[in-house]
C-alpha cells in the first residue's frame, strides 16, 4: 500500500521535472534564423555550385577525371598557335554531388565552388546543361527573389 | 590484432564447410561477423569472418564454388546472423544455401532473376570508366 | 468466460507498416501479424533504399568512392568516411601522421554525439513524445553540424577524410569552438536525460521491452551500443584500438538487461564519454600537416583486407579486394544496422504493437546503412 | 466530391458590375490559402530526409511558412517532398502515395537524387533516375546533395509563388 | 408571436455559439502551434498576418478546397456520418456552459437543472463518431484506432464522472450556473478533496479528448493517423474542429466545476471565464508537447488501478466531510 502511493508520488514528481525542462525552454530565446529576412553567412569552405575562372583553366582534365559522378564535360581544340581553346565546358548540376574534389584537384584553382546555395527551378533543363564559360550563368540564383 | 593476417585465413573445400563451422562454434567462435562473396570470374569465393568474443580471436574461412555448382551448406542454423547475410549473398551472387530457413531475395525485388554483383552482370546504362 | 471465447470468432490479421510510415526511420517495411494489439509474427522487408553501392564501388577509383561513403549511414557520415579510408589505408599499409589521427578522433567522436542525439530523440518521438525531444536533439546537433560545415564545407555529406590524411586542416579558431561545443553539450545532455530518464511514462514504456540477451546478441552479430546494452563489454576502440584511441581515457558503458531502456541509457552515457575523448584530444592536439593531395591515382597491391571500426551504430567493416588496379575489385560493406535490424523479428514476438515501434526506435537503425 | 477550383457561379457573378473584382479577390484569397498552408507528407527516403527534419527543426523552422504540419497520412497533405534516392522497389509505393493524395497536390523534388538520380545516376542497377522518370509531375526541383535547409525553404517559397500565379480556373 | 421571437432568438444564439466555436477552434489551433513552437525554441507560423494569426484561416480555407476522397470499400453511411457524430455532440454541450454575465445578460443558452448529466451524456457520444470513423474507413490502422478509442473512453469515463460528482456534491446541485454560484466565496479547488478531484478530472479529461500522453487512438508513430487516416479535406477538418471543441469544453468544465467559473474580482465575468479556460488549455498543451505516449495496457491499468480507486476514495471522504 505504501509502495502504491510512493510510486504515484515519485511518478508525478518525475513528470513535473519533465515539465520544468520544457518550461525553461518556453521562455528561452528562439534559435531560429528567419530565413528570407535573415540569412546565414556561408562559411569560407562552403561548397556551393561549381564555377570556373575561365582565364586560369589550362584544360588539364583533372577535374573531369576525378569527378565521381561525371557531371563535368570538357572538350578543347588546338588553334593555329598550338594553344588550347575551349570547345565547351558543361556542368550538369543535377548529377553533381557537391563533393568539392574538382576544386581540390585543380592545379590552377580555375574550377572552384562558389557560395551560392539558393537554387530552385520549375524546369529541369535549366540545371542540366550549364555553360561554365558563360559569365552570367548564376546571376539568377546569386540574388534570388521570390514574388 | 590484424583480422586478415594470412595465418588466420583458412581455405577449405565446400563440403567441409559445415563441419569446420561446427568445430569453430564448439571452440568458442560465437560470432559470425560477416559473410560475403567475391566473383573470381571462373568461380565464386565465399568469405566467412568469425570472431570469438571470449578469447578475442578471429579467423577467416574461405571456400570456392564453381560457377556451375553454386550451392553450399547454410550456417544459419548455427549462427542466426548468417540468415540475412546469406540471403544477401544469394540475392547479389546467386549462391544457393542449402537448409537455409528462408532463402529469398532480400535487397532486390523478388521478381528479379539477375544477380547484380556478378562480374558478368551487364546493363546498358552501366558505363564503365576508363581503366588507368 | 471460456464459453464466450469459444463462441466469439476472432481472427489474426496482418498490418503493413511502411514503407512510408512515420516511425520506420525511412523506408523500412514491416509485415506485422496482430492478434488484437499483440504481435504474433513480424517479417522485416528491406531493400527499399538499395542503391547498389557495392557495384558502384567497383567502377570508381579509391578516391572517388569517398563521397559515396557519406551516403551510407547519412546520420553519421564521418564515421563512414573514417571506416572507409582506414580500410584503404590498411590495404595500402600506410599510416597517417599524428595530427591527422587526432583530428580524425575528434571528428569521429563529435559525429558519434550528433548521431546519438538523433538516435535517442527519434526514439522518444517513436514513443509518442511528439516533436519536442526530436527538435531539442536537432537543435543541439545543429551546433555540431555547423562546426562541420565550417571544417569541411557541407552540412551532411562531408567528404572530409582522405586516403592518407584529411582534406583540410582544422580552420583557425576551431579548437576554441570545439571546446565551446563540449561545454555547451554537457548540460544539454543532462536536460535531455531529465526529460526522459526519470520520466515515469518513458521508463514504463521502455523497461523490460525487447529484451536482447547476451548470447542472442552475439549470435545475431549485433554490435555497437545495442551489444553493450546487453552487458557485453566490447568496444573496438578499446579492444582493437585503431587511430590513437589507446591514448585516451574513457569508459565503456554497458547495460544490464539488454532492454530498450538499457539501449537508450548506453547511448546517453556514450555521448558523455565521447565528449571526454574530444576534450582530451583537443588538449593534446599535435602539430603537423594532416592534409593530402588527391590527384594521385591510388593502386594498392593485389590482396584483400578487412577493416572494422566502431561507427556510432556499431561495427562498420569494409572488406576490400584489390587486383592491383585503380579500382577496387570487390568491396563488401558490412554495415552495423543490417545485423542489428535482423534481430527485430525475434524481439517483437509477443509484445504489443506500440512496443514494436519502441524496440525499432531503440535499435537506432538507418536505412541507408542497411540497404546500402 | 469534385474539387472546388473556381468560385461557384462565377459566370453569373462576372456579369454584374464589379463582379470581376469580387471574383479576382475571391480567387486570390483561395490561392493565398492554398499557398500559405502547404502540409507536407512525412516521407523521408534517404539522406535528404535528415535535412528535411533539420528544416523543420528550430534552427530553420519550416512552420513559419505554415508548412510545419507534417502529416503521416497521404490523405491529408498537400505537398510531397521527395527527399532522397528513389529505388526500383520504392517506385511503385511512391506512385501509389502520390495517387492517394487529394487534389490539389504538389511535388517538390528535393536533392539531386530525386531530381535525376544524382550521384547514383551511373553504374547502378536499382536506382530510378528521378521523380519524373516515375511519371510523377514535379513542380519545383531543388538541386543539392543534400540541399541546405535554406534551399528547401527557398524552394517552398518558389512553390508558393507558382501557386499564386496559377491561371484562373486552370 | 412570442414563439416566432423565441425562434429568432434561438437562431441568433445558435449562430453566435457556432461562430464562437469556429473562431475559438481556429484560435486554439494557432495558439497550439505557437505554444509548441516556443517550447521548441522556434517561432511557429510567422508569415501570414501578425505572427501568423491568419494561419488557421488559411488552413481551414485550404481544407475546404481539398478533394474529398472516398476510398473504395468504405462503409458509406458510417463513413459519411462519422465526422458529424464527432462534432455535433460537442457543439450541443455548449447549451449549458455558463460563460458569465455580459451587460446584464446571462450568457448561458439554457441553464438545465441536470446540466452535468446532460454534458456527460453528450461527451460520451463523441466516441461513437471516432469508433464509426475507425470502423467505416476500411483501414486496419483506423480500426485499431477506433477500438483503442472505445476502450479508452469507457475506462476514463468512470473517474471523470466521479470527480464531477464530487463537485456536484459540494455544490448540492447539478445545474452548471448554480455550481458556479456556490463557489462565490471560495473556489472549490482550494479544498483538499476538490483539489484531488480537479487533478483526477484534468487527467481523465485529457484521456477523454485523446491528447498526449493518452493519444493512443491517433498514435501517429504507430497508427499513422489513427481513426482519421483515410479522411481528407472537409471531413478531416470536422474531426479537427471536434477535437479542439472538445478541448475547449473540458477546459471550460474544469474551470466551471473547480475554478469558480466566471467568478473573480475586478474583471468582467466573461473575461474571467475565458482566462481560466484558456489557461487550462495552455497547460494541457504544455503537457502534450512534453510527454511520450503511454501504451494501451498501461493506459487501462492507470485508469482502473490508480485513477478510479482514488476517485472513489475521494468521493467517500468528500461525503464524510460534507456530513460531518
Amino acid at each position: 500500500m505504501i509502495r502504491y502511493f510512493k510510486d504515484i508520488i515519485t511518478g508525478a514528481w518525475s513528470l513535473i521535472k519533465g515539465l520544468f525542462v520544457t518550461f525553461k525552454n518556453l521562455f528561452s530565446k528562439a534559435v531560429t534564423i528567419q530565413y528570407p529576412t535573415q540569412k546565414l553567412q556561408m562559411t569560407e569552405r562552403y561548397r556551393g555550385l561549381a564555377d570556373l575562372r575561365v582565364e586560369k583553366c589550362i584544360k588539364c582534365y583533372m577535374c573531369v577525371k576525378i569527378c565521381p559522378t561525371g557531371c563535368l564535360s570538357l572538350a578543347h581544340k588546338e588553334n593555329a598557335e598550338k594553344k588550347k581553346e575551349f570547345e565547351h565546358f558543361k556542368y550538369n548540376m543535377e548529377l553533381c554531388c557537391f563533393c568539392g574534389m574538382c576544386e581540390q584537384v585543380c592545379p590552377t584553382q580555375a574550377i572552384y565552388m562558389n557560395k551560392i546555395y539558393e537554387i530552385a527551378v520549375y524546369d529541369r533543363d535549366k540545371i542540366t546543361h550549364i555553360d561554365l564559360l558563360n559569365a552570367g550563368k548564376y546571376d539568377e540564383w546569386a540574388h534570388p527573389t521570390v514574388k | 590484432m590484424a583480422v586478415d593476417a594470412p595465418e588466420k585465413q583458412v581455405e577449405i573445400q565446400k563440403e567441409a564447410l559445415l563441419e569446420a563451422a561446427r568445430r569453430l562454434f564448439s571452440e568458442g567462435f560465437d560470432n559470425l561477423h560477416c559473410v560475403t562473396a567475391v566473383d573470381k570470374n571462373d568461380s565464386i569465393e565465399l568469405v566467412y569472418i568469425f570472431y570469438s568474443m571470449g578469447s578475442r580471436a578471429c579467423t577467416i574461412l574461405k571456400t570456392r564454388l564453381a560457377l556451375n555448382d553454386l550451392a553450399v551448406e547454410s550456417l544459419a542454423n548455427i549462427w542466426r546472423s548468417a540468415d540475412w547475410l546469406e540471403r544477401e549473398v544469394y540475392d547479389l551472387f546467386g549462391v544457393k544455401f542449402l537448409n537455409h530457413p528462408n532463402l529469398k531475395r532480400i535487397l532486390n525485388p523478388d521478381d528479379w532473376d539477375v544477380h547484380p554483383l556478378r562480374k558478368s552482370f551487364e546493363r546498358p546504362d552501366i558505363v564503365k570508366k576508363t581503366r588507368y | 468466460m471460456e464459453a464466450v471465447k469459444e463462441n466469439l470468432q476472432t481472427e489474426e490479421f496482418w498490418v503493413n507498416m511502411g514503407p512510408q510510415h512515420p516511425s520506420t526511420h525511412g523506408v523500412l517495411y514491416l509485415e506485422v501479424k496482430l492478434s488484437g494489439e499483440t504481435v504474433v509474427d513480424l517479417i522485416t522487408h528491406i531493400g527499399y533504399l538499395h542503391r547498389g553501392m557495392e557495384k558502384i564501388a567497383e567502377n570508381r577509383t579509391y578516391t572517388q568512392f569517398i563521397p559515396f561513403t557519406d551516403r551510407l549511414d547519412y546520420i553519421a557520415s564521418m564515421g563512414n568516411n573514417l571506416g572507409y579510408v582506414l580500410a584503404v589505408e590498411k590495404l595500402m599499409k600506410t599510416e597517417v601522421n599524428d595530427r591527422a589521427k587526432y583530428i580524425r578522433v575528434i571528428i569521429a567522436e563529435l559525429q558519434r554525439v550528433a548521431s546519438h542525439l538523433v538516435g535517442i530523440t527519434t526514439f522518444a518521438q517513436d514513443l509518442g513524445a511528439f516533436a519536442t525531444p526530436l527538435f531539442y536533439g536537432f537543435r543541439e546537433r545543429e551546433k555540431i553540424v555547423e562546426l562541420f560545415d565550417e571544417i569541411c564545407g557541407n552540412r551532411l555529406t562531408y567528404n572530409y577524410m582522405r586516403i592518407g590524411g584529411l582534406q583540410f586542416d582544422l580552420p583557425k579558431g576551431a579548437d576554441e569552438k570545439i571546446r565551446a561545443i563540449v561545454k555547451y553539450m554537457r548540460p544539454k545532455i543532462d536536460d535531455l536525460e531529465s526529460l526522459f530518464s526519470s520520466n515515469v511514462i518513458f521508463t514504463a514504456r521502455t523497461k523490460g521491452v525487447g529484451v536482447l540477451t547476451k548470447e542472442k546478441a552475439i549470435n545475431y552479430s549485433v554490435t555497437g551500443p545495442n551489444l553493450r546494452a546487453s552487458g557485453v563489454k566490447w568496444d573496438l576502440r578499446k579492444d582493437e584500438p585503431y587511430l590513437c584511441y589507446d591514448r585516451f581515457n574513457f569508459d565503456i558503458p554497458t547495460g544490464a538487461n539488454g532492454d530498450s531502456w538499457d539501449r537508450y541509457k548506453v547511448r546517453i552515457e556514450e555521448m558523455r564519454q565521447s565528449l571526454r575523448i574530444v576534450e582530451q584530444a583537443i588538449g593534446g592536439l599535435p602539430d603537423g600537416d594532416p592534409t593530402v593531395k588527391i590527384g594521385r591515382i591510388i593502386k594498392p597491391e593485389a590482396g584483400a583486407s578487412y577493416m572494422r571500426t566502431e561507427a556510432p551504430r556499431g561495427e562498420l567493416g569494409f572488406y576490400i579486394v584489390s587486383d592491383g588496379s585503380a579500382y577496387p575489385y570487390r568491396m563488401k560493406i558490412r554495415s552495423p544496422s543490417f545485423s542489428n535490424l535482423a534481430v527485430l523479428s525475434e524481439l517483437s514476438k509477443g509484445i504489443k504493437v506500440a512496443d514494436v515501434v519502441c524496440v525499432l526506435g531503440s535499435l537506432d537503425i538507418v536505412m541507408g546503412d542497411i540497404d546500402r | 466530391m469534385a474539387v472546388i477550383e473556381k468560385i461557384p457561379a462565377s459566370g453569373l457573378i462576372e456579369k454584374f458590375p464589379g463582379g470581376g473584382i469580387i471574383l479576382t479577390t475571391g480567387e486570390s484569397v483561395l490561392k493565398w490559402s492554398k499557398a500559405s498552408s502547404l502540409w507536407p507528407l512525412t516521407f523521408g527516403l534517404a539522406c535528404c530526409a535528415i535535412e528535411m527534419i533539420s528544416t523543420g527543426a528550430p534552427r530553420f523552422d519550416i512552420d513559419r511558412f505554415g508548412a510545419g504540419v507534417f502529416r503521416a497520412s497521404p490523405r491529408q497533405c498537400d505537398v510531397m517532398i521527395v527527399a532522397g534516392t528513389i529505388c526500383v522497389k520504392m517506385g511503385d509505393c511512391m506512385k501509389r502515395l502520390y495517387a492517394q493524395m487529394p487534389e490539389p497536390k504538389y511535388v517538390i523534388a528535393m536533392g539531386n537524387c530525386a531530381v535525376s538520380g544524382g550521384i547514383f545516376y551511373h553504374d547502378t542497377y536499382s536506382v530510378v533516375k528521378g521523380t519524373e522518370a516515375l511519371g510523377i509531375p514535379v513542380d519545383v526541383h531543388i538541386p543539392g546533395c543534400p540541399p541546405r535547409p535554406e534551399n528547401l525553404l527557398f524552394g517552398l517559397m518558389k512553390l508558393q509563388e507558382k501557386i499564386r500565379n496559377e491561371k484562373r480556373g486552370s | 408571436m412570442v414563439s416566432i421571437l423565441t425562434f429568432i432568438v434561438m437562431i441568433v444564439v445558435g449562430a453566435v455559439v457556432l461562430g464562437f466555436i469556429a473562431v475559438s477552434a481556429m484560435f486554439l489551433i494557432w495558439w497550439e502551434r505557437k505554444v509548441s513552437a516556443h517550447i521548441q525554441t522556434r517561432y511557429g507560423p510567422m508569415r501570414v498576418g501578425w505572427h501568423g494569426v491568419l494561419q488557421s484561416v488559411a488552413d481551414v480555407v485550404k481544407l475546404l478546397l481539398k478533394e474529398n476522397i472516398t476510398p473504395e470499400g468504405v462503409d458509406k453511411p458510417v463513413w459519411w456520418l462519422a465526422p458529424f457524430f464527432a462534432v455535433v455532440p460537442s457543439v450541443m454541450v455548449f447549451v449549458c456552459i455558463p460563460f458569465g454575465n455580459l451587460f446584464g445578460i446571462n450568457l448561458i443558452a439554457r441553464d438545465l437543472n441536470i446540466g452535468i448529466l446532460y454534458i456527460m451524456a453528450l461527451t460520451s457520444i463523441c466516441v461513437l463518431g471516432i469508433f464509426m470513423a475507425g470502423w467505416g474507413s476500411n483501414n486496419k490502422y483506423s480500426l485499431l484506432g477506433g477500438m483503442r478509442s472505445a476502450a479508452q473512453i469507457v475506462s476514463y469515463e468512470v473517474p471523470l464522472i466521479i470527480s464531477m460528482v464530487t463537485a456536484a456534491m459540494f455544490a448540492g446541485t447539478l445545474s452548471m450556473q448554480k455550481i458556479v454560484e456556490a463557489q462565490k466565496g471560495m473556489w472549490f479547488v482550494f479544498q483538499p478533496n476538490m483539489a484531488l478531484a480537479f487533478v483526477i478530472f484534468v487527467i481523465s479529461a485529457t484521456a477523454e479528448i485523446n491528447r498526449t500522453p493518452f493519444d493512443i487512438p491517433e498514435a501517429e508513430s504507430e497508427l499513422v493517423a489513427g481513426f482519421h487516416t483515410e479522411y481528407s479535406g472537409m471531413k478531416f477538418a470536422m474531426f479537427f474542429l471536434g477535437e479542439y471543441t472538445n478541448l475547449f469544453i473540458v477546459s471550460a468544465l474544469a474551470a466551471t466545476l473547480f475554478l469558480g467559473g466566471w467568478q473573480g474580482p475586478f474583471l468582467s465575468p466573461v473575461l474571467w471565464f475565458l482566462i481560466k479556460t484558456y489557461g487550462i488549455i495552455t497547460v494541457l498543451m504544455w503537457v502534450r508537447w512534453t510527454f511520450p505516449r503511454v501504451r494501451v495496457d498501461q493506459l487501462m491499468g492507470f485508469a482502473w488501478k490508480v485513477l478510479t480507486p482514488i476517485a472513489f476514495a475521494n468521493l467517500v471522504v468528500a461525503g464524510w466531510v460534507l456530513l460531518r
